[in-house]
């Protein structure tokens, strides 16, 4: 098993230089700079001696070669480099994000899977019947909204109108600033888990090792217990690995419109204001947490399967 | 629309006038918002000439000067006095002695030379830099020559000497948060980052980053009696949409609104009651690139101004939350020009000077613009109909902000639209259509008269304030008659308050810029304990 | 009660319901099957043998339902017993093995559980009992070294041992009924001899009636003492089993005995191709009016076409659907 | 017969959308663009304008009509580059293998690994908000499960006996690729194609909403929805029928797609969730 893990971790160092070359290049070649942009709202301009100043100090005259050369260099020593606008290491800026959003990706995960696969359970179980049919149609509906609006809709309902939860912000980062944000993230992975999760238990329940099941005079709950719920699982495992990285990626609408402190708002925030080495430094992150969620779910599978440690 | 400014100065009064009326209540907590985007930059404000950071600066930290919203003007604040040189170069400042950084320690001379010197660090740069370079041997110290600024002397423990390289009025330099004073020895420490001390009211007390700033009441702060509530507490809430929930839903006291928000919050009778309204010192305007062939004629120029019915823009786009413009200085600069006005909507008038110009079908051009909603494409997308009767037709370019600060420097663009700030020094305004200003600095429109240079010249080397300001209003009329763009409006700045929420000022150069030892809920605020 | 015969199977209907329309997808099956007898069922596939089979043990599922007829076990009509009544009967009395070993194994689940179920189940058995009931199982149906191979999952075993663990787990309870479903159909030539044999062997030895299935009339005439042969959803003859080789009744019975390659056939007849039936079993939708068989039938006249044939008795219980049986 | 509603209620929703987008020019009362007319701004639905006007004093009914084209072309021609790539990429690794191959998973990996919105947000920043960015950072970032699966079949689909009788018979790789393998798994590519497009006109409101969407001077539903949030409580019509217009569409998509696949894959229900 563990030769597995580490193998499997392994695998995923040539994506992590992959995904580092890749936002490399793609920000380099960013219209704008930091120093632009701090003269953006037109308030106060910077005089031109200052932005040359700032560019020069940021390593934006260098050639680009240089530049890479230098970031794999600071990658190589896990160095995510300085951030532009905070003049901190961009790692102490992303540590303090990433907290709020694993709450907020774990909340809203919680959600789509405590509401998402038992609604594609009784789906399936009771298939073709009026329960299966509106528990699609509300599965597909959710899938259907874009973010934003539901989450503005959610705010207002259940802010304004209801009173019952706070609008906005983090608070003390208990619960209660959570549950909005985190219902608007969860609702298109719940949507998709019911969905899948429909689908895997049906499959299954046509398979034939369950028809042998019931052969040997297994109850109905039994067959369930003992034999679809597991084999449904490995499915359902994969799919919640792959929906992470698309709550990671969706987090950017709903933490900006819930003023959410975590990562995504802080990568929208330094993609507009260019502050490159927070804006590669973040989505580094994020894709390192999307491979650490995906090789523990594959590890999860393994230990589940046993066809797969050997394939 | 004149009348329109007094009234609201007026009201900004009243408001004033209220606060002092009623005996400020001690305790509770004040909770404001910080809109323009989803963070601070840092507990650095030295790095950061944002106004979204100013937002928590002016909790903390104080600066030389400050600026007096009620009055229109830079004022000391860490001086009892000053005094100047009949050349009007050297300043001399009687630092307070009761002004104590939040640590403990008694502020002196020494720490403004320390703080000023620091921003001159030329590895740093530092916004702030910019302003300092107005004292001799700043200069020097940024660009590596000199250790100390030489126009900067200690006489005492509390009493400073400034020599400045031109005849300016240091206050106008002197006022922003990104110059604001740090005590030498605890800044220089690494803690200072994550743990400010200033000299403001509040006491740094908690930051989350990308959420909120919160701070104490600083007891010895040396304003008598001020500050009055117990806490402040500024949340970054950038979307509108959502800031205007939790403003309703009472759990913030002040929110800066937009024209959508404002014509709603004007018509709810309780809302309605709460709505602050400044003039402020920006002014939106269509750049036109001269290089662009057909922007070259004035004629051009002036038709576009022509053409446009600016009015009906600010009065349905807008939702009157602008003012109309006239020529580049806002509405609140002391060398605004009653006498002048703004061009009139006249397609026909438009239509003749572009064919006198050589353009009776009209041409077309690309006009870059932001998605703001007040001076971004929903403007363009409301004018373009208007030029398109006149036969000219209009790409948008759409870009980001940190695009469009680019572009506009770097001559990248036919046309673009913007907001820019135009105070509150009018001489510094203007300043942006001398020759000798470059287009990487602020002149965008490469504006270039040998008669508005001489003006301005004069200006700035007179002692005689009339004098300056006839200068300055001639040089407003000439950038009126050449037109180097398209005048649009003057912002409106308007926040809502809670009817708890007392002692705001109308401060014309940033509404959201407030000084919080003013303010003071009271018992009827949620969060009045 | 031992003088009833083990299965009485009477008129049995299965439908196939397609939106609100009923379909005969098994129709008029009678047959019996005496205790430790074994009796086969032979057709090409879709004739219906599986569902029939299915039926029997009662695990039809939606589209498929019993639309009448009677099953009687050990003297008990069971076609209506409530799901837990039939539950116990299943695996303890009546079991079945599938086709495909490859799949009617739960892939995640080690096969010595996969057997001890059957303990815990019907014997109420722990689950620690069970496991070394399991190892003997394994080992009763001749896998080497039981009780390291209990801890295996399906995807470690050969074709052949899965089928012998299904077979272990089908007589785990020592049943009355066996139902073998095309047991050996998926397996290479050289082990479907040994799972035959180990069937047969087994049931003997338990005295476990069979219930074989199978598209192949040579094996099951091995295999079994009677035979019923399936068309289109009807039993159209049934025999014993040497009988029918020597003297098909049924004209499809003959077509499937001639398309059999006889050891020592080439001896007999000379090199001759394999006769084939020609054409395909029609769709349960679409049965033929009359008899089913007339579509295909060299011997077809007007009757076949019109009239549905009833059926006859034949000399030693043999029984013909056919209205020009020879 | 859940099958049937699927298919029957998506084809029916996403038709509908596809004919008022074509017919936008007949059926809409006013230009999307031109006919701003101030005088009429945030007026309430009513007789004169079904659907309201906006703040600019344009038709939202004509506009959200002419949108219906603009979030189309979106979803339509971001999915159809996303599913060339992935054909091409997933199809020729599979056949060919090697080292080829390897570079394509790791590429596919890549992109599962990158959030799709991240990257089409990172896209837009550097091309610059517009139609066409747009139609190449949605097209760029989503190919990653057709590669998988065109792979996934190419490996499966090699070795069979008319594929391998093909390839006997001198027949070139590419030709063997187009017009045996890609056939044989079109089904499964064009519902994932489907679902995609849904996405597509998702991901367009999310970038608007984000800033980084499609511009003027043609109106799309995602830029409509976002820049009258503010509005809601003002003129909640305006971004009512965008946002609505968006639902049925993205609904009618899934549906559909729902529907395609039971029909055209019926074997993999859950191969892609």
């Amino acid at each position: 098993m563990l030769t597995f893990i580490v193998r499997r971790l392994l695998q995923t160092l040539p994506i992590i230089f992959a995904v580092a070359a890749l936002i490399f290049v793609l920000f380099s070649v960013i219209p704008g700079t930091f120093a632009s942009s701090m003269s953006e709202d037109g308030r106060s301009v910077l005089d031109p001696e200052i932005m040359a100043r700032m560019n020069k100090e940021f390593g934006y005259d260098d050639p680009v070669y240089v530049r890479f050369g230098k970031y794999i260099r600071q990658l190589a020593s896990f160095d995510l480099g300085t951030s532009f606008r905070t003049r901190q290491p961009v790692i102490s800026v992303i540590a303090d994000r990433l907290w709020p959003t694993a709450q907020l990706a774990f909340a809203s995960m919680v959600f789509a899977i405590v509401i998402g696969v038992p609604l594609g359970f009784i789906a399936a179980l009771r298939s073709d019947s009026w329960v299966d049919m509106v528990s699609m149609v509300t599965a597909v509906s959710g899938l259907s909204l874009p973010k934003f609006w539901l989450g503005l809709m959610l705010m207002y309902l259940f802010a304004l109108v209801l009173g019952w939860l706070p609008s906005f912000g983090y608070g003390d980062g208990s619960f209660r600033y959570l549950i909005l944000p985190a219902v608007a993230l969860g609702v298109a992975p719940m949507a998709l888990l019911a969905r899948t999760t429909r689908a895997a238990v049906l499959d299954i329940m046509n398979a034939d090792f369950v028809r042998t099941a019931r052969a040997k005079g297994m109850s109905e709950r039994r067959v369930v217990q003992w034999h679809l719920t597991r084999n449904a699982l490995v499915i359902v495992l994969t799919t919640i690995g792959l929906q992470f990285g698309t709550v990671i990626g969706q987090a950017v609408v709903v933490e900006k419109l819930f003023s959410w402190p975590g990562l995504g708002s802080l990568l929208v925030d330094s993609v507009t204001l260019r502050d490159i080495p927070v804006v590669q430094g973040s989505i580094l992150v994020i894709v390192l947490l999307f491979l650490l969620i995906n090789t523990l779910v594959d590890v999860l599978c393994a230990v589940i399967d046993p066809r797969i440690k050997y394939s | 629309m004149w009348k329109k400014l007094i009234a609201t100065t007026a009201l900004a009064l009243v408001i004033g006038g209220v606060a002092e009326a009623q005996t400020p209540r001690k305790g509770g907590t004040i909770r404001f918002t910080a809109p323009y985007g989803s963070s601070f930059a840092n507990l650095d404000i030295h790095t950061s000439n944002r106004a979204q950071d100013e937002i928590w600066a002016k909790a903390i930290h104080r600066t030389l000067y400050n600026w007096d919203a009620v009055n229109n003007k830079p004022v000391l604040e860490l001086a009892k006095s000053v005094s100047v040189s009949s050349d009007g170069l050297v300043y001399t400042y009687k630092l307070r002695d009761d002004a104590i950084f939040h640590h403990g320690r008694a502020m002196n001379a020494d720490d403004i030379i320390w703080t000023f010197t620091r921003l001159m660090d030329g590895s740093k740069a530092y916004p702030g830099a910019r302003y300092i370079r107005i004292i001799k041997g700043a200069v020097e110290v940024e660009k590596g020559q000199a250790k100390e600024i030489s126009g900067l002397k200690k006489i005492d423990d509390h009493t400073i000497e400034m020599t400045l390289t031109e005849k300016v009025d240091p206050g106008y330099y002197f006022y922003q948060s990104m110059l604001s004073i740090y005590p030498a020895d605890e800044a220089s420490k690494d803690s200072f980052n994550s743990k400010p001390i200033g000299l403001g009211p509040y006491k740094f007390s908690e930051y989350v980053p990308g959420s909120r700033l919160a701070a104490e009441r600083w007891e010895k702060f040396y304003k008598p009696g001020m500050p009055y509530a117990d806490k402040v507490v500024i949340s970054i809430i950038g979307e509108a949409a959502a800031r205007d929930v939790a403003f309703r839903n009472k759990e913030i006291d002040a929110s800066i609104l937009g024209p959508a928000q404002y014509v709603a919050y004007k018509a709810d009778p309780a809302l309605s009651k709460g709505i602050l309204e400044v003039a402020e010192v920006y002014t939106r305007v269509m750049g036109l690139n001269p290089t662009f062939k057909p922007f070259a004629d004035k004629r051009v120029r002036q038709a576009i101004n022509h053409a446009i019915d600016a009015d009906l823009i600010i009065k349905r786009l807008n939702k009157e939350k602008a003012y109309r413009a006239t020529s580049w200085l806002p509405l609140s600069s002391p060398a605004y020009d009653t006498g002048l006005k703004p061009y009139a909507y006249d397609p026909e008038k438009a239509k003749k000077l572009l064919a006198e110009a050589g353009y009776p079908q009209g041409f077309e051009f690309e006009w870059t613009a932001t998605s703001n909603e007040s001076w971004g494409i929903p403007i363009v997308e409301a004018a373009i109909p208007m030029l398109e009767k006149v036969g000219i037709k209009v790409k948008i370019k759409p870009v980001e902000g940190t695009v469009l600060s680019e572009v506009a420097r770097k001559g990248e663009y036919q046309a673009f639209i913007w907001s820019l700030s135009t105070g509150p020094d009018p001489l510094a305004a203007l300043k942006c259509f001398h020759s000798a200003t470059p287009q990487t600095a602020c002149n965008y429109t490469l504006f270039k008269n040998p008669e508005f240079d001489k003006l301005l010249d004069e200006a700035s080397a007179t002692s005689d304030p009339e004098k300056r300001i006839e200068n300055l209003k001639k040089a407003n009329a000439i950038v009126y008659e050449e037109a180097p763009m398209w005048f649009f409006n003057y912002n409106k700045a308007v926040m809502a308050y809670q009817p708890w929420l007392k002692g705001l000022q109308p401060n014309a150069t940033e509404l959201a810029i407030q000084n919080y030892e003013e303010m003071w809920v009271d018992e009827s605020s949620p969060a009045s304990k | 009660m031992s003088g009833n015969p083990l299965l009485e199977v009477e008129n049995l209907r299965i439908d196939l319901t397609v939106g609100d329309t009923r379909f005969p997808a098994v129709q008029d099956i009678s047959f019996t099957i005496e205790r430790g007898e074994t009796f086969g069922l032979v057709g090409e596939s879709g004739c219906g043998k599986s569902i029939t089979s299915l039926a029997l043990i009662g695990l039809l599922r939606h589209p498929l339902s019993i639309g009448g007829g009677k099953i009687r076990f050990d003297g008990r009509e069971i076609q209506n017993l409530s799901p837990g009544e039939m539950r116990k009967l299943r695996g303890n009395r009546i079991s079945m093995i599938f086709q495909e070993p490859m799949t009617a194994l739960n892939p995640l689940s080690p096969i010595g559980r996969q057997i001890a179920e059957m303990f815990v189940l019907h014997k109420g058995a722990s689950w620690r009992e069970a496991e070394r009931m399991s190892v003997e199982a394994l080992a009763s149906v001749r896998v080497p070294a039981p009780e390291r191979r209990i801890k295996d999952y399906p995807h470690q075993l050969s074709g052949g041992m899965r089928q012998r663990v299904m077979i272990a787990i089908a007589l785990a309870c020592e049943p009355d009924l066996l139902l073998a479903d095309e047991p050996t159909t998926a397996l290479d030539v050289t082990v479907q001899a040994e799972i035959l044999e180990l069937i047969r062997d087994l049931s003997a030895a338990r005295g476990t009636a069979v219930l074989m299935i199978s598209h192949d009339l040579g094996l099951i005439a091995n295999m079994c003492r009677r035979v019923g042969v399936m068309y289109a959803g009807r039993l159209v003859e049934e025999r014993y089993a040497d009988e029918i080789f020597q003297n098909p009744s049924h004209p499809y019975t003959s077509g499937l005995v001639a398309s059999l390659p006889l050891l020592g056939a080439r001896l007999k007849h000379g090199r001759q191709r394999l006769k084939e039936i020609a054409g395909v079993v029609p769709p349960v939708a679409a049965f033929p009016a009359g008899c089913r068989f007339n579509p295909r039938c060299y011997a077809a006249t007007d009757i076949c076409r019109g009239q549905d044939p009833g059926v006859t008795p034949l000399a030693n219980g043999g029984l013909v659907r056919c209205h020009h049986h020879e | 017969m859940r099958i049937r509603a699927n298919l029957l209620i998506g084809g029916v929703l996403f038709t509908t959308v596809v004919v008022t987008g074509l017919l936008a020019p007949w059926l809409a009362h006013t230009d999307p663009v031109m006919d701003a007319n101030l005088m009429y701004a945030e007026e309430p639905p009513g007789t004169e304008f079904w659907f309201g006007t906006d703040a600019q004093g344009r038709d939202i009914y004509s506009r959200v009509l002419y949108g219906a084209r603009v979030s189309l072309t979106v979803g339509i021609v971001s999915q159809l580059i996303n599913t060339v790539i992935g054909v091409c990429l997933g199809l020729s690794a599979g056949y060919w293998g090697g080292w080829w191959d390897d570079v394509v998973n790791g590429l596919t990996n890549m992109m599962l690994a990158i959030p799709s919105l991240i990257f089409a947000l990172a896209i837009m920043a550097i091309l610059s908000p517009g139609l066409t960015s747009l139609l190449i950072a949605l097209g760029l970032t989503n190919w990653s499960f057709t590669c998988r699966l065109a792979r996934a079949s190419a490996l499966s689909l090699k070795s069979q006996g008319y594929v391998q009788a093909a390839k006997v018979l001198g027949y070139s790789d590419i030709r063997i690729m187009l017009t045996q393998l890609l056939p044989n798994m079109l089904g499964p590519i064009i519902v994932i194609g489907t679902l995609g497009m849904g996405g597509a006109v998702l991901a367009e409101a999310a970038l608007s909403f984000l800033g980084l969407g499609i511009r003027p001077p043609f109106p799309s539903w995602g830029s409509m929805l976002s820049d009258a949030r503010d509005q809601i409580t003002t003129a909640p019509w305006i971004s009512i029928f965008p946002g609505l217009a968006i639902f049925i569409t993205v609904l009618g998509l899934n549906l559909l797609g729902d529907g395609l696949r039971d029909i055209l894959d019926p074997h993999s229900r859950t191969r892609r969730a």
